[in-house]
């Protein structure tokens, strides 16, 4: 069930350079929601910013009736958000989306989040080792500055590599590259990923070479979040969403995904 | 207790608040958030008569007040439509207006006839508005004659209403309506959006896909109104108001320029529950103001 | 130091960035304000061949994004404009682009033969676009063959580069750029404002003594991006780009869209200094990107 | 000289209803300004208003460089204004336009305010108390909770009279009632009036029918505050703007006024 749920900030901090973590208490969506879904924040009644704003829901909290988000301020509605104080309260739609799905056979899973694509990731973590799954995470980042401190990812996962663009933390190079290794490694069963698109373009590579399903978490601007606009397409090859969907070659990330089985998408399309 | 209900081409309406064509797509989304059986009606994404894949992405970007889009009227066509999505429109408590395109004066009566069939439809909205197609779409809305010709074949095609959805981007709007009213149309709506642009200045690219888009929005509000005004004052047809309506202020403003109705568009993707956010508004104000029927609002202008 | 200066239609401007007609009156009031010797140009307050008194009040009213206005031209005349304007316009060190306005073609040539004969104007703007007038105004600028009639009227009547100020309340203004081209205008300016409306819902009355106005502001900005853009290709003239500018990226939106300057309005209403800080944005932006002549941005983008 | 000063709020409270005083750190627009001035307000770096908001200064205190202004929340900026908290930063352009003037001969001096027209008044009170002349203050209000405290008035007036519509408090009836009452007794060489326009009207007709000099402040939606915008134009007879006024029928407020002799103004236009 979809609700507008009218949010308290609960808590807000910094958590690396540029990046926040923002709880709100939201009792439905926190026990509804599941990993890979997303809410509708919405930063003004007025009209600067105009749309709410997409966030995936980087953890979920049903016994507290809170979620966390995770955050990058890359423009003008994160900013406006950065500037939120404790007990404001916003309206928030969710949970939206179609989340990750993992089947009893696919364990040990990997994760593999690159910049601020790792918050559905942690909550996707979080829950398969609730569920008693080990869960290797893969994170990549420009600069270690801008990696997430390992109290938040380490309740996301069994084992934690970093890997940073120019060598200042962790593996110097691409989180790709790690992943490659690890996939040398362990047969995993099913790869999780959320990040750039170059990226999960080339993981989704990866695994279709290998033989390995990928899930991915794609982002798309967003007009409505709820699949009335058809703003959000992406390409894809065939369509999972019924024989009804009216959407072709295109595809509604906000409703079909955020999550798809990489196979679907067309990746140059 | 005020009387919001409206009179639109011998249909009446609980309200004079509609969804706009392409910004509740089938309805079936929307009937999970709000109570679609509160509005005085729901108007469907745009149906053309092949399945339209739409345009490449970026489809959408927010401007100042505003945003463009680019859609391209992706859809699944008309018999996907009949098939698939009318039977769910069919049972909703309110009133179904379909949109309808087509590339040609032939097209757009073949789909009248098929669509007259169906039962249930409260009218048709012909859209000869449309920016972000390479050819039809608002190639028609722009020329008078091509205009009227359009709703001369409809109206030959089917005995439903007939509104028709007239684009703003035009030297005198006054001047398509009058064609169209004189071509038999049972209503016109106004406006579709205003084509624009957004450059990202970083990558020196168009931020669309498409290149340029529609703008909507609260920033178009005023031009919306200004052509309402001069519509509603050079037709005697029932004006549906669009552009920006976000709150039940700014439906006032349409019907007192002149709309016997108006459809909500962009502000549905911030707040599902805007329509009916508006028709409470309405009431609210009607009640404040000591008026017992909205419709005598319509044209109230003091000028 | 990157090169921030243009050159439109043989004068050379220090940069790309003028103050509107209309936004700036004569420069006086400014002048204790801001730096205008660092801008690229001051374009007057329209002048006409007689006094006006200009629209009834409310003459302005803000607008989401955006504002309408129905100033009506009032102005002082082109012999006092001469008398008691232009001796501190000519004094200041910075082009000064005088915009003029006229009911007859006949007027506007007798405008220009006046305003040839003063020393230090840079470009004659005329402004066939207001749309606030009953008469003239904007009547000359829907109409292609009018415009040319005008241009090659006051091209025949002055030796200055003459701008052409374009509405963009037409259905496709590029038939009135290529027109006024053809007839020998050295620049063309756009956009002119939208027309638009406002209703005060509670008075049930038009917020504007004049009922309508003209829309500007950043609301306005994608519909000037687009036919900056269009205009851009179908004409080889240079284009000032003007609607809804407030910052430097705005402004480089419009020169990467094929503006070879920009014209900031509405946005001096609020920051007396916008002019000086989209200059000083601009010249960041040539540093930081490796840029070190900002003209070869225009009609950069890449579609 | 106008600056457009980067003003600290130093205060900011509820004094009647709905009505708010707010104090702002500007110390060269404090030493400047002169009864009858205002300043423009700057609510946003953004598009949500996108105009300032002109205010009228209430008080200046240039020892400590402070200037005060009253305002009445009746729609977007102002209530934007109300939400601001002390210590908030925002752009402050000022002292505009042209204010009272107070020949050595026109005292004692009655002041005239209606509504939220006060505040110019309150400030002309204090200063002409300052120069050691006498000032009687007249003010109306719809009803007795829009009536500033007395602590407000008192400083600018030797003697205070009000004036409520529905009779909550003083005298019950418009404030002309109470000033055609004072100029019966006194023969008082000059009003000074702001207010709604009905009431300055009334108020410049009975000072012309009995030969008093008057001056106004007038109001009118502004867009720029400083001449460029020829937006904020009142009809009037004559221009005192100079041979060069371009304004013939229509005077700028902003510039020429806000304060002008009240015989120059077409009520009726
Ligand atoms: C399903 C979904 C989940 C997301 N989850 C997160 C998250 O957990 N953490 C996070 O930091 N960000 C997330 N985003 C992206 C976030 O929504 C954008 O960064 C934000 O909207 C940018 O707004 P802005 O005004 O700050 O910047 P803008 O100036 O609007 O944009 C800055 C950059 O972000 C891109 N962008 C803007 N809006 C969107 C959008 N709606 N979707 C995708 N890209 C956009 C722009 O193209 C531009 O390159 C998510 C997006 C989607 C669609
Ligand atoms: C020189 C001058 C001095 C002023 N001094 C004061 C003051 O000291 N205290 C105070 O409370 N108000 C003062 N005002 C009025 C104040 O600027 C408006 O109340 C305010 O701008 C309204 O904005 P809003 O968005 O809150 O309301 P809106 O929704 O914009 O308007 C509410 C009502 O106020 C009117 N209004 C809006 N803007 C203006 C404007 N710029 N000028 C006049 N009327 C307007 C509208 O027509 C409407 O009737 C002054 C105005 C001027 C021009
Ligand atoms: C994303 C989007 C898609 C739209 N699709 C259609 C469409 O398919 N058919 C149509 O007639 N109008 C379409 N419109 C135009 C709207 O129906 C409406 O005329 C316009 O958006 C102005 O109203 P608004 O400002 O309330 O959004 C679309 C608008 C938007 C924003
Ligand atoms: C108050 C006001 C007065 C204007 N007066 C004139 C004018 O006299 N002549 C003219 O050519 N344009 C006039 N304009 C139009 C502007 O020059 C400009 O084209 C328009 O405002 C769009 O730019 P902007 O969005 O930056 O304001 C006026 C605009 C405003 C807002
Ligand atoms: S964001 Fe509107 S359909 Fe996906
Ligand atoms: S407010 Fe612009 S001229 Fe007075």
């Amino acid at each position: 069930m979809v609700v507008d749920e009218w949010a308290r900030v609960v808590r807000h901090r910094s958590v690396a350079a540029g990046i926040y973590s923002i709880s709100l208490e939201v009792p439905v969506i926190a026990a509804e929601a599941w990993p890979g879904q997303f809410v509708q924040l919405r930063l003004s009644d007025g009209i600067e910013p105009l749309l709410r704003m997409p966030l995936s829901i980087a953890d979920a909290r049903p016994d507290v009736g809170e979620i966390e988000l995770l955050y990058e301020c890359v423009g003008p509605k994160t900013e406006a958000l950065s500037e939120i104080r404790i007990d404001t309260r916003l309206a928030c739609l969710g949970p939206l989306g179609h989340g990750f799905t993992w089947p009893d056979s696919a364990h040990p899973s990997i994760l593999v989040g690159g910049g601020i694509g790792l918050p559905p990731l942690l909550f996707l973590g979080r829950r398969l080792r609730a569920a008693g799954y080990a869960a290797v995470l893969l994170t990549g980042a420009r600069t270690g500055e801008k990696h997430l401190p390992v109290a938040w990812l380490n309740p996301a996962a069994s084992r934690v590599m970093q890997s940073t663009d120019d060598g200042t933390l962790g593996h110097a190079g691409l989180v790709t590259g790690l992943l490659d290794a690890e996939l040398d490694d362990v047969a995993y069963p099913m790869v999780y990923s959320c990040g750039p698109r170059g990226m999960m373009a080339a993981v989704a590579r990866n695994c279709r070479v290998r033989g390995i399903p990928c899930q991915v978490s794609l982002e798309e601007y967003m007009a409505c979040g709820i699949g009335i606009c058809a703003g959000c397409t992406v390409p894809v090859h065939r369509s999972d969403a019924g024989t009804h969907s009216a959407y072709g070659r295109y595809e509604r990330v906000c409703v079909a995904g955020p999550v798809f089985d990489a196979t679907i998408i067309d990746w140059d399309g | 207790m005020a009387d919001l209900s409206v009179n639109l081409a011998g249909c009446r309406l609980a309200n004079p608040v509609l969804l706009a064509s392409g910004t509740c797509n089938y309805g079936e989304e929307l009937a999970e958030l709000t109570d679609l059986s509160g509005l005085g009606g729901v108007i469907t994404k745009t149906i053309t008569p092949s399945p339209r894949a739409g345009n490449p992405a970026p489809r959408i970007v927010e401007t100042p007040a505003g945003l463009l889009n680019a859609i391209g009227l992706q859809n699944p066509g008309i018999d996907a439509f009949i098939a698939h999505r009318w039977p769910f429109l069919q049972k909703l408590n309110t009133r179904i207006v379909v949109n309808i395109a087509a590339d040609t004066v032939e097209e757009f009566a073949r789909m009248a006839v098929r669509l007259d069939r169906l039962q249930g439809i409260a009218a048709l909205e012909i859209n000869i508005s449309c920016p972000n197609l390479k050819q039809g779409g608002m190639a028609f809305g722009v020329d008078p004659a091509s205009a009227a010709a359009v709703v001369r074949a409809v109206k030959q095609a089917t005995e439903l209403p007939v509104i028709v959805k007239l684009t703003p981007n035009v030297t005198d709007i006054t001047q398509v309506a009058t064609a169209v009213e004189a071509a038999g149309a049972d209503a016109v709506s106004l406006i579709n959006t205003l084509v624009g642009m957004a450059v990202d200045v970083n990558l020196r690219r168009p931020v669309l896909g498409n290149i340029t888009g529609g703008l909507s929005g609260p920033a178009i509000k005023p031009v919306a109104l200004a052509m309402v005004w001069k519509v509603h004052r050079a037709v005697r047809l029932p004006v549906l108001g669009i552009g920006g309506i976000r709150t039940g202020r700014d439906a006032l403003e349409f019907i007192i320029a002149g709309a016997t109705a108006v459809q909500v568009g962009t502000a549905t993707f911030t707040d599902p529950n805007a329509g009916i956010a508006i028709v409470r508004e309405l009431h609210q104000y009607c009640v404040d103001q000591g008026i017992s029927r909205l419709s005598d609002l319509t044209g109230s202008l003091a000028t």
